[in-house]
């Protein structure tokens, strides 16, 4: 399956604008211009944009701690996005949310997830409701290496194996559960191994690579939108930076750090596929990254100068109707 | 026109109007259908542990799942199903089972619309099996309610008769909001009037089941008879009429009825058969210390479980659950 | 490994105790002396017994609600069972427990367990311990097909292959989780599969022959023994009567339940076995067949004499001293 | 002698005290040594997420265990290893991962030694941080020690200073029941005089902590500082002296003490950062309207969090979490 110029851009548009907005945070942070935890998608974004290059907005996304490339990637509005990590009332969530638990359903967004494995069920739950309502649509479910440890990884694979769930469950394998490796709690190499336990479908992509990302899920949402049930889709990557803005990292060594951000950024990676396939220009390029520094900048100051939620919104949205 | 039902025929009958009055209604849990919905000489389904659910499946096969025994997926499942077009009905098959699937309650359900700047709404119901009475012993008897009423953003209702089963069920499952729907054993084999045909009962509001004006005796579940035994006791024994007020939803809590029977009485006894800490009545008791200081003319007492997991030997459990010889003593104590 | 006939009399003893016991207890519930949830090991016999022939009294077990046959097959007092199922003062939890949590940690019995799969991490955790402590004992969890599905199995299995426990995992598949069958709710024929998903050692055994258990259990924990980790066994097995006394048995068919209990009782199994090749004589079967009987008369009478916890008992050994 | 010392370095201390004097203690979570023991160049670990336990693996290489993100496992090994032998100390990153874990706690650590009759004890400690403060959100910012606190079996104890961080934590690892040491974000990172050496404070306890004679602030955790805060506002503004007690120990409770303050002043605010329901600071109004109803002179007033979710932004988690000025607030409104 061919992408055209204009697909091409668009993709290359959402890795940058993730780069570019991770980036932003990490100032603003360090700058303490903003709070909160803040994990940062850094070096994962062909993961998020390959996968959901394949989503419309009906179709459900479910993230982690580490959401706002999976935001970005499902079309979520960088401004409202920033307005909700100043904890303005402008945000995307009214400040409510913040970065653990942004989220915009008009995007079928369900939400970053400060749960670690919460946002399987969740996934599995939008599959099964798109399977009774025979909509057509997929659900997706982002989740960490680490979340693949979690009891709710298990139950939910096993129900959607079970009813042949239109679910996708790509498992980003970033070698790091916060500050563990990977391998010092994962007896085996390959995550998607665990799919057998379920007799379910199961690929394994390069998590750096765009076109890699995208190619798999393909034949995975094939799989899925034919009927023949949910998929197991692991993306092996990794995390340029900390696990939150302000780790020291000192549990993992530099050189192998280098070595992924040197040789294997996601970005680079592209420009080059699609500079020497000719498919677009440098130019288009650095226009895009100068646009998308342009509407952050944008997105920051309109930010900073919005309003903080009025303190009446402490009690409000608890439940639909007014009941305490 | 009504007829005598028992408490799980008017819970299966409000699933029944419900699904058929709405497409997006499912039933979800484990043995729900129990091993319905095949073919094969023979075979007939459970309908659930205690049956509650019997026939459901045969009228809606599509729509009342049989699930693994994964409450934490369940559950998480039946929130991901509410926040994208679905008003599921996740049945847990007994309270206690809630230490196995808390997340999707505390951190999910109860948070979502508050998290998303009122953008989400789950309009999920949770029914289970809640309390003592059945030797069930100590992982199958407990009255958690006081959980769910404590996290914000969930609502509790727990009835204490068929009539109020059937028309709070219809309410919660038409709540945009998640609520918790308690079956307490104490009533799960009561029988009662059922008035037919489709009918809610709000959310948030006790009913004054007995009206005397000396006490009141505050019940929910399977403590309304209990506190109406009483009342009948201490009418005949100390001339003392109590008023009983059934609170029929912990949360929202009707703190204006209650403050309203206080000022007429002056004296409360709260009947909760959870154990007592952190609980429903001592939430009770600091309403009428609080708002209803100035009615207050004796302590405000709570008859509970004691500070204990259920006992298995039948007599332990006996003693364990409240009673209306309890109730009695804690009027008098009051003086 | 061959046994020697004090042991495969030892062996007999304790599956015609377990099968006589659990009749027992169906007559006395339907004559209303006993209350309570009551699930019955009838037909599952081989299982515990040819595991538990291989353990002492230092090694952990933990069980289900279904758990009267892992306590007999562990070796814990009958009388003292039967006082707990009668909720006597002189059962062996002091009538407190019951028949889900009927336990005796002097036997290695770390208990019953109402709820389904919450033993698996408790014998990961006694495996722990043992290996922390160098006592070279193990920890064995029963738990059924329908367990396997819970979160719990997941988490437990994973942390223990990850840190070599010695811990035999043994799946009492018995082709139904109360009322559903196994097929309904799990995609995939053999449960032992869902060890590769941690690098574990998996066995399959005829739940209905005890030699097959016995010898599959013999293997297994040599592995474990030897530090190379833990081990999923599957026992394939058959529920003879209901999930729980009382149970129509309408999900079911008669047929498949017959042929069950007609060509697979592992009693006769075993009784064939032994007398064909001549390691026992028939006399010495009945005798002990009438010895049980005796015994188990013995208990219900003592048990129906005996008197009932003292109310004070409500309160006390909820805390290790006297706190509220 | 004593030194200034952290909160969180208290608590480091009391772990190693704890492991160096008692081999069978262990301390496993997700973390905690944090990529740690390993060798290969410039690679250390964390020593948690908040590098709490930092240095412990390097003393104890074979008893400090980083495990999988698995709160369920991780919390039920830790049961079964408390049951056979070993004195664990499990570390539950935040209290509002509680929801992925509870069953070890309400069904098993909780109630082993009852259901078998006494024969077994649960020597374990559960270490975890609760509350607000941080702006980490609805689910990283829950007080749900009304949730551990309400449950028959267990113990919960929240020290409000380092001294009685590390006097109350090696209380908690050597007593046998099992144990919920909270770790308020509020005072996670103050400083404060530490003895040194071993010494362990009595769970069960509370500590008066200002005599005043004119009211009772009753606060714990996070929010016996706040307490003092009022009390010095108040003698300033008002002429009012406060009593402040510190509960140290949320269950058991000591009501004796409570009992005792109320009845020199009559007057009693209780400060709770946790939601409203069925919380600590209800069953303390319970309390004084039942035994206490004699010595009251004044509405029992509680300050806590509304019935919400915590709020990321900024000004709204500031507002959501109890303040002097409420507390005042609440004292001048007694009238
Ligand atoms: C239930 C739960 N346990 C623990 C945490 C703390 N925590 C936050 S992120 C994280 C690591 C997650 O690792 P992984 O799933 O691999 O995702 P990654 O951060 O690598 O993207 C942990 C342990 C949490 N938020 N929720
Ligand atoms: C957490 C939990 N969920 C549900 C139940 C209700 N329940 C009791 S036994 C059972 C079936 C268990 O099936 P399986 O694990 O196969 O064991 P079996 O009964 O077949 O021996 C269920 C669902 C429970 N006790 N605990
Ligand atoms: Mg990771
Ligand atoms: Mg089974």
């Amino acid at each position: 399956m061919d992408l055209n110029r204009d697909q091409l851009l668009v993709a290359y548009r959402k890795m940058r604008t993730i780069r570019s907005f991770e980036e932003k945070l990490g100032e603003l942070v360090a700058a303490g211009k903003m709070g909160g935890f803040m994990h940062l998608y850094t070096g994962e974004e062909a993961v998020a944009v390959g996968v959901c290059a394949h989503l419309s907005d009906d179709d459900i996304v479910t993230s982690t701690h580490r959401g706002h490339g999976h935001c970005i990637a499902k079309g979520v509005d960088v401004a409202g996005m920033m307005a909700e990590l100043f904890g303005r009332a402008t945000g995307i969530c009214k400040g409510k949310g913040g970065s653990m638990h942004i989220a915009d359903l008009d995007r079928g967004m369900l939400g970053a997830n400060g749960i670690v494995g919460a946002g399987i069920p969740l996934a599995t739950g939008a599959g099964l409701s798109a399977k009774l309502r025979r909509t057509g649509h997929v659900a997706v479910a982002f989740f960490g290496d680490g979340a693949s440890n979690q009891g709710s990884f298990h139950e939910s694979l096993n129900m959607a194996a079970n009813w042949k769930l239109p679910v996708l469950y790509v498992v980003e394998n970033n070698g790091f559960g916060e500050f563990t490796p990977t391998e010092f709690v994962i007896p085996v190499k390959d995550i998607a191994v665990r799919a057998t336990s379920y007799g379910m479908k199961s690929l394994i992509a390069d998590g750096m690579d765009f076109f890699d990302v995208f190619e798999k899920t393909d034949e995975a949402l094939d799989h899925c939108r034919r009927g023949e049930g949910p998929v197991l889709l692991e993306c092996k990557t990794y995390r340029f930076g900390g696990h939150f803005v302000g780790d020291p990292l000192v549990y993992r060594s530099k050189e192998e750090a280098e070595d992924w951000i040197q040789n294997h950024d996601p970005l680079d990676g592209f420009e080059n596929h699609v500079i020497e396939a000719g498919l677009v220009d440098t130019d288009d390029l650095r226009r895009i990254d100068h646009e998308v520094r342009e509407i952050l900048e944008a997105a920051v100051t309109a930010a900073e100068a919005a309003p903080f939620p009025d303190l009446s919104e402490l009690t409000t949205d608890v439940y639909g109707e007014a009941t305490r | 026109m009504s007829r005598i039902l028992t408490f799980g025929a008017a819970i299966n009958e409000a699933i029944y109007i419900a699904m058929k009055s709405d497409p997006s209604v499912i039933l979800m849990g484990e043995d729900v259908a129990g091993g319905g919905n095949r073919d094969g000489d023979g075979i007939d389904e459970m309908g659930g542990v205690l049956g509650t659910t019997k026939g459901l499946v045969k009228h809606f096969p599509d729509r009342v799942l049989d699930t693994p025994i994964s409450e934490m997926g369940l559950m998480g499942t039946g929130v991901g199903a509410a926040a994208t077009g679905m008003r599921p009905i996740v049945e847990l098959m007994f309270m206690d089972f809630l230490g196995t699937c808390l997340d999707p309650l505390l951190n999910q359900a109860s948070k979502l619309r508050y998290m998303l700047g009122g953008k989400a709404r789950i309009p999920l119901t949770v029914r289970t099996v809640s309390g003592a009475g059945m030797q069930a012993a100590a992982q199958h008897s407990q009255s958690l309610y006081w959980i769910t009423t404590g996290i914000p953003g969930l609502k509790t209702v727990i009835p204490s008769n068929p009539a109020d089963a059937k028309g709070l069920l219809l309410a919660a499952i038409r709540d945009d909001d998640p609520v918790i729907f308690c079956e307490p054993k104490l009533v799960l084999g009561s029988k009662g009037e059922v008035p037919e045909g489709d009918y809610e009962i709000p959310i948030g509001k006790a009913n004054l089941v007995r009206e005397g004006g000396d006490v009141t005796l505050i019940g929910f579940g399977g403590t309304v008879s209990i506190c109406l035994k009483a009342a009948k006791q201490l009418a005949a024994e100390d001339g003392i009429e109590a008023d009983v007020l059934d609170l029929r939803s912990l949360q929202p809590l009707d703190e204006e009825a209650i403050l309203a029977t206080l000022s007429r009485t002056g004296r409360v006894v709260i009947v909760d058969e959870s154990t007592p800490r952190c609980s429903i009545a001592t939430d009770i008791a600091a309403l009428c210390v609080d708002r209803g200081f100035d009615f207050l003319e004796a302590p405000v007492k709570r008859v509970t479980a004691p500070h204990g997991p259920v006992p298995f030997s039948r007599p332990l459990e006996q003693a364990y659950i409240p009673s209306a010889a309890s109730v009695i003593a804690a009027v008098r104590a009051q003086g």
